[in-house]
């Protein structure tokens, strides 16, 4: 059967979530998928509390996704964060919370709503004034600053609270903190040990039934605990990249924080430049000299950056920029996830030049994608962007230790000198079958060469010769046909023979994987294409698997259903089945946003 | 040894300023025996910006005004290279300003040669940063780069000459270098070129020019009394030339690539990036993240 | 019938002009069409030999078209530029020369390809070394250096001579040189007159038959001989524009130029900046307290610029920003024709705001849709970019004098005291059902708000309430659809009944034009789109056109087929009938380079 | 008259040194009794850059390092406005460094405060262009904007205080708004502001800050003076703060805004833009295209 979806071109906006709240009844079984929010003010320290829980149940062998909501200013202000562990892999947030720990009234007000009914909420009693049957009233900051001397450590002592009433080994419990912040030497260890042992105290004396509930132990071995801006430092380094420029920008920074401490161990170089103009430039520099180098940035840095994207395109550089997407556009909502770029980077800059655009889908595939950058870039001698996006470059999550042995440095016709020697001419920009001349980079000796963003002739001269700039838009336009064949593959998730299919690309994975599961104990069976490359558009891998559907979401927050677009530009024959399934609230699409639109076409093509 | 790109004639419009600066800079590659292959010159737009066409060398045309970051990644890339930075003062005082400053901040061992025309050539004649209150229509008082090099502390080299007197300008250049060379920092050096077509000065520079290094008691690495020796040639209606400032030896900021890079061979270009050889410490790397 | 056109969202290049010399054979009756190229090096002036012929055949009722080929240098290199004169309306340069002027080696070489086999070279004796038998060789450049005292006069010279070779009216051809060489006073004035008298001395004193041949008159009366930055200029001030920020880029420069003589004398400022991003932010500046303010720029400073985009459009300034579109990517080639910024200019800045894409075709089209574009930003609030091409801005051409009778100022929503006294409350982002809030500006008692280009509520703080972005975005983005009636219509030109059609914008206009001529003179009629808003794209108004049709030919200047994937991406229906016709030399198309695909579709499709 | 916005809160953290350069630029309008509707208050971003959200005025949040073009095209097209631009040193200083020198240049009548408090607050502490080195691993030398502004040569106002000593502050930032309604140019204003989370100052500064004015024989006219005074207060570890230039009356450049539009009446802005009203100028400007 075939419905006709609604109007291809107008993206359905996802379903808005509604309020829920209920009567405790707790859950005697361990809960085999757990999430704890924490609320507060900004510098409560919600994400401490949150980073401790991922480190606990990580060590349980439990699978973890935490994410953060906050907003773009230091102190004050609502910031909550959650922490899911799930006996099995996980990759976004829980539609639902079980507990919540609340350091002031907004905490419960928002939290409340996601709160599951057997769920039960821990507050810090003088800060929150709501009252409820499943809301516990706790002096956590009273008692840090009283005993520990510093209200700031209630979040430590909420976090021993909670080691109490949700039945933590203790030991692995004090271990975290151990490990958290044995490092910074000074009494903050003691401190935050006190804090926790405190917390455990304040439950105790109040009596309350300990555990609550309980959390079912994990058996996942060798992951990892990273998030998505980790995993593409390490990609970088691991690939062999050696330069890095940026300039601070939310949610980029930790990638140029990573690499500060990372580079310096492989006679690499980190530098933060007084602006994005003058990263990539700089980052330009030092691929011209040889190295393979790297900026990353978000929306308004991005944007700075346009031209010397052309620039790097024109002048056959290689380069990897990576842009962790946030809510734009212009400064719009700096702390806020989105993907709304995708457009924008596909067409970015005036002029015409190839690029590759890769969009990894969680942590592990952003380091193996980033190693993989790092090589296209250098093989295609062309700018290669890794789209990112707000919770994937933030949130933490398990993933499997990454393979090293799967690494593989090509450094496509960078010439090495003896070959270079060899050559009766060489010509920076020589025309060859496959449009990618030689390289020889400062230094090396008979490879003397002009690079420009001038249209040039094959020795790197200004040229406006007509013929000679058909040739060379030729030359480097054909590599997006060419290069197909090396390009990130994409990854096909579900039932094969499923007739209803997602697309979609970077951190929707995690939602759409978790709408696959949750849709097929409902008896509706899905395929789900997740797009790696986006551009070139991977139109003969996305025809193959149009083929048996009778119906594809795609699944992006944006307003305008981008990729979806896309699509019908390069392959206007897949139109009629495309339909588009948009957020762009800030918030990320949970299992239920995909479920419900899901669900109805099924009931109404049945 | 390969056939490489030969330079081409230089484009300039006869008598154009910037044949002598050239001529300068030429010299002083050639003086220092810098090997072709480890020169690299990096180039603005405009028509300054085109020398490395003319030049023998690895050359970059640039974008406009983003020469500076370009020739700094170069040279921490690779600290063995020799890297000029070549541009206008459109270029390099208009769109490039920021740079420019953070340039001097940032205290790499490049040079930076700026031919200053007052105009912007290549677009016909507009006014640049350095033009003169009235030149076409200019309304807003001239820029002058060495006052404000003199104002960056890390500054540590700055230099004016005139292409109407190209071996004081390829002596400039040449002690840049060779400050270089020696790891010691950014070098500035701005070249009054005049643009024959639409702003020829010639005349009136030649007539202007004054090297304050001639000035009774002047101490080319006392800052302040740079500074206020440049602001008094130019009440008299002089332009003042010559080796303005240059740091006292064993005294200024430590240039950015030495201390990232003591060691030149080992830097982000040099490397080895195999698998095999970095393979214990990417795993040390990655055991560290538990 | 219904051929279908090869696979659609492949590009065909247009066909390459192939070389045509041939012998002399006079044209007895006055010509009706007659181009004449003038070639030499950068700085000898051609461009003013042009601009005399121009100004001559403008003064005798001929419709005119000039174009230029320079190199981005000042002096030397290939220079050439042509200068049409038809009786009848003409847009675009002719395909073949009657005439060449050639100061040297080079010009001959170019311009003997285009020469008609009719027409004749007027070479410059001593610089000039081709000997053949349509090439007369006069001292053009000896005759100025000795007696006019300066070898710069020789293009006048040659001016002089073309009048005695073409039988120009002698007083007429004079008037021409007073008139353009009257203001400047000195010596220019006799010096020039001096050099045209000794250009026809030089014709009579060789002995040539005078007249060689002769041009016929024409009727055109009350036009106007201008380029499209002049009339873009003229547009922005009739407007009501008032405040230019810009920094010099080829060809954008003489938009500012032109400004800088007339603003002033309208209390309007213009201001050459440091760079397009104070140029930009400047304009904004002076937008946001209630002036009409523009930007023009071509693709670097265009991507400069890009970051600022996004601000005008979340914090819903008006502003106009023209693309003088050249040759690109990056530096590219400066003075060379394209349009290949169309992509990028509706989907340039991170995240999504709404934007008009604007595309006139001529000087009178850029004039009105000048002073549209400035009530369309201030009505909407929006960002109205206004897309030229090279040749277009550059290129001289006939059109008939504005009509200012039509102009018509609609400053929107923008508040007077009075009404403002009136409200009860004054939000600048207040919710409406058009999606545009009233408007105060800075210096209105009462109208108090907050500007910015983070996500705010309606009061203009910033807000990252997820209902409230929702509603923002709708806000914005739904002025795409709602604006559709107010925006520039196309024009629709040829046979109504035609099965063939073109689609195109911008200066494509003109050999689209002719190549409708040509068509039709040889039985095949065609119909044409003249696309005047480019985003949003027209769907309504190109599904009607395409609707009679078996194939759409969309024409453009650049590699990818940019408005075809634009159309296609939202109206993939459409897919099947578009064939893209593209040209991306940096020449622009002539009017066979049209006629031939076209007949070849007719052919097969019989 | 209509309800209009209603300052909000400050977002800072408590102890943060921009609420002291709030209340002194909260004083100084309202002690020259600018009236709410004329005040145009242009933040960059930063969290410095949100000030305009916690004042009365019309408020216009610009971009990172934008600030500066934005304020002086508002100004340009309606030069009866008090436009203060304020924001931090990142944002002036970094990305936005090729704005504060041409705008220095410009001089246009506009007051910018800038809130220095050596580092990128909102994007977590890593160092700015002001950042001393060692902080966060900072290799760069220091940026002195005031000695900077000393060396262009438009440069007329030039001041720094210290939010720890807020009635000073007031006092530079009253008679920067005053200058410019002189319509004698651009002022500039640097505040020493402690960021009390990533780089807490107080202490430190409030030992280092040394007015300049109270040297002996310091004349504030002598752009010279000021340049090595500023120097040497430097090199003795001390910070100068004061009104460190401001040029002598009836000296300096003209003020832009002033020049392009002498009666303020008849701006851009103001400019009354129907057809009817210019409809014969019009028509002469058509007709002199012939
Ligand atoms: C982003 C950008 N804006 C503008 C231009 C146009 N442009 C080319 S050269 C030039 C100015 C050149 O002046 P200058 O740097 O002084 O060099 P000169 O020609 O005088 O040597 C400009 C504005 C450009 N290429 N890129
Ligand atoms: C183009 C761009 N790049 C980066 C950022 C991220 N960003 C926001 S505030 C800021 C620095 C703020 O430092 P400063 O100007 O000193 O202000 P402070 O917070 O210290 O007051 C940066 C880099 C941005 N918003 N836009
Ligand atoms: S235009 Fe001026 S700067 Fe350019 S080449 Fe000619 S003389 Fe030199
Ligand atoms: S982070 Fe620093 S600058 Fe920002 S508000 Fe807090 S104390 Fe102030
Ligand atoms: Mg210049
Ligand atoms: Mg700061």
């Amino acid at each position: 059967m075939a419905t006709t979806p609604a109007a291809s071109t107008t993206p359905v906006q996802a379903p808005v979530p509604t309020e829920r709240v209920g009567p405790p009844s707790r859950p005697t079984a361990p809960l085999r998928d757990i999430s704890i929010m924490i609320g507060g003010q900004g510098g409560d320290g919600t994400l401490t509390v949150s980073d401790l829980l991922g480190r606990y149940f990580h060590a349980q062998g439990l699978y973890i996704y935490t994410a953060r909501a906050v907003l773009s200013r230091i102190r004050g202000g609502h910031a909550d964060a959650s922490t899911r562990a799930h006996v099995e892999p996980v990759w976004a947030q829980k539609p639902v919370q079980d507990v919540l720990v609340a350091f002031d009234d907004d905490a419960v007000k928002v939290g409340l709503k996601e709160l599951d009914p057997h769920g039960f909420v821990l507050a810090d009693q003088g800060s929150v004034k709501t009252e409820g049957a499943n809301i516990y009233h706790l002096p956590l900051s009273i008692t840090a600053a009283s005993k520990v001397g510093n209200g700031l450590y209630k979040n430590t002592v909420a976090y021993g609270a909670l080691s109490a009433l949700l039945g933590f080994d203790v030991a692995a419990a004090r271990g975290v903190i151990e490990k958290r912040f044995g490092r910074r030497g000074g009494d903050a260890l003691n401190f935050n040990l006190k804090a926790f042992d405190l917390g455990r105290d304040l439950v105790k004396e109040a009596g309350l039934p300990t555990p609550l509930f309980t959390v079912a132990p994990g058996s996942a071995k060798d992951h990892i605990l990273i998030s998505g801006n980790q995993a593409c430092a390490l990609g970088f380094v691991v690939g062999g990249g050696r330069f890095f420029s940026g300039y601070p920008i939310t949610p980029a920074t930790s990638i140029m924080e990573n690499l500060d401490k990372m580079l310096p161990q492989f006679d690499g170089i980190v530098r933060q430049v007084e602006d994005e103009l003058g990263a990539i430039n700089m980052a330009i520099g030092a691929a011209y000299v040889g190295a393979r180098a790297m900026t990353a940035t978000s929306g308004p840095g991005l944007s700075l950056m346009t031209e010397a994207m052309g620039h790097a395109g024109e002048a056959e550089v290689p380069l990897v920029i990576v842009d962790c997407q946030r809510v734009g556009p212009s400064t719009g909502e700096p702390t806020r996830h989105e993907q709304s770029d995708l457009l924008f980077v596909v067409f970015a800059s005036h002029g015409e030049f190839p690029r590759f655009v890769l969009a990894p889908g969680y942590a592990s595939d952003v380091f193996e994608m980033t190693v993989q950058a790092v090589n296209l870039a250098e093989k295609w001698q062309i700018p290669v962007f890794i789209m990112l996006d707000n919770d994937e470059s933030e949130n933490t999550q398990t993933t499997p230790g990454f393979d090293l042995s799967k690494v593989h440095i090509d450094r496509g016709k960078l010439l090495r000198q003896e070959e270079l020697d060899k050559m009766p001419a060489y010509k920076r920009y020589e025309f060859t079958p496959d449009g990618i001349s030689p390289r020889s980079v400062p230094g090396m000796k008979g490879g003397v060469s002009q690079t420009t963003g001038n249209e040039h002739d094959e020795w790197g001269h200004v040229s406006v010769n007509p013929e000679n700039r058909r040739k060379m838009m030729a030359k480097r336009m054909n590599r997006l046909e060419l290069a197909k064949p090396d390009l990130p593959a994409p990854h096909l998730w579900g039932d094969e023979k499923a007739r209803i299919g997602f697309i979609g690309f970077g951190s929707t994975y995690g939602p759409i994987r978790e709408a696959q599961r949750d849709l097929k104990e409902k008896g509706v069976p899905t395929r789900f294409f997740q797009a790696r490359t986006l551009w070139p558009v991977p139109k003969e891998a996305l025809a193959t698997f149009l083929e048996g559907l009778d119906v594809a979401f795609v699944v992006e927050h944006n307003y305008t259903g981008q990729f979806a677009r896309l699509i019908r530009q390069e392959m206007p024959e897949a139109a009629p089945k495309l339909r588009s399934l948009v957020r762009y609230d800030g918030l990320a699409f949970r299992s239920p946003d995909l479920v419900h639109p899901v669900e109805e076409f099924h009931a109404r093509s049945r | 040894m390969p056939e490489v790109v030969k330079p081409i004639p230089a484009t300039w419009c006869p008598g154009c300023g910037d044949f002598g600066v050239m001529a300068a800079l030429k010299n002083s590659l050639k003086a220092l025996s810098v090997p072709t292959e480890e020169t690299v010159i990096v180039g603005g737009i405009g028509c300054s910006g085109g020398i490395h066409n003319f030049l023998d060398g690895y050359g970059f045309h640039s974008l406009h005004g983003r020469l500076l970051p370009t020739a700094l990644g170069a040279k921490l890339a690779n600290p063995k290279l020799t890297v000029v930075a070549v541009g206008g003062d459109g270029d390099g005082y208009a769109i490039g300003m920021g740079h420019f400053i953070h340039s001097l901040k940032k205290n790499v061992d490049i040079t930076y040669i700026v031919m200053n025309n007052e105009t912007y050539g290549l677009t016909k004649g507009q006014p640049s940063p350095t033009a003169k209150v009235g030149f076409h229509g200019n309304l807003e008082g001239p820029f002058d780069a060495v006052l404000t090099a003199l104002s960056v502390s890390s500054a540590g080299y700055i230099a004016r000459g005139f292409s109407g007197a190209p071996r004081e300008a390829a002596q400039y250049i040449t002690e840049a270098l060779q400050y270089n060379r020696e790891r010691r920092g950014f070098a500035f050096v701005e070249i009054l070129s005049p643009c024959v077509t639409y702003n020829d000065t010639y005349q009136l520079w030649r007539q202007q020019v004054e090297n304050v290094e001639k000035i009774e008691g002047y101490d080319k690495s006392d800052r302040a009394k740079a500074f206020s020796t440049v602001l008094q040639v130019k009440e008299r209606g002089k332009i003042p030339v010559g080796q303005i400032f240059r740091v006292a030896d064993g005294k200024g900021a430590p240039a950015l690539d030495k201390t990232l890079l003591p060691m030149v061979e080992r830097s982000p270009a040099a490397t080895d990036i195999s698998l095999e050889h970095n393979l214990p410490k990417y795993q040390k790397l990655l055991a560290s993240l538990g």
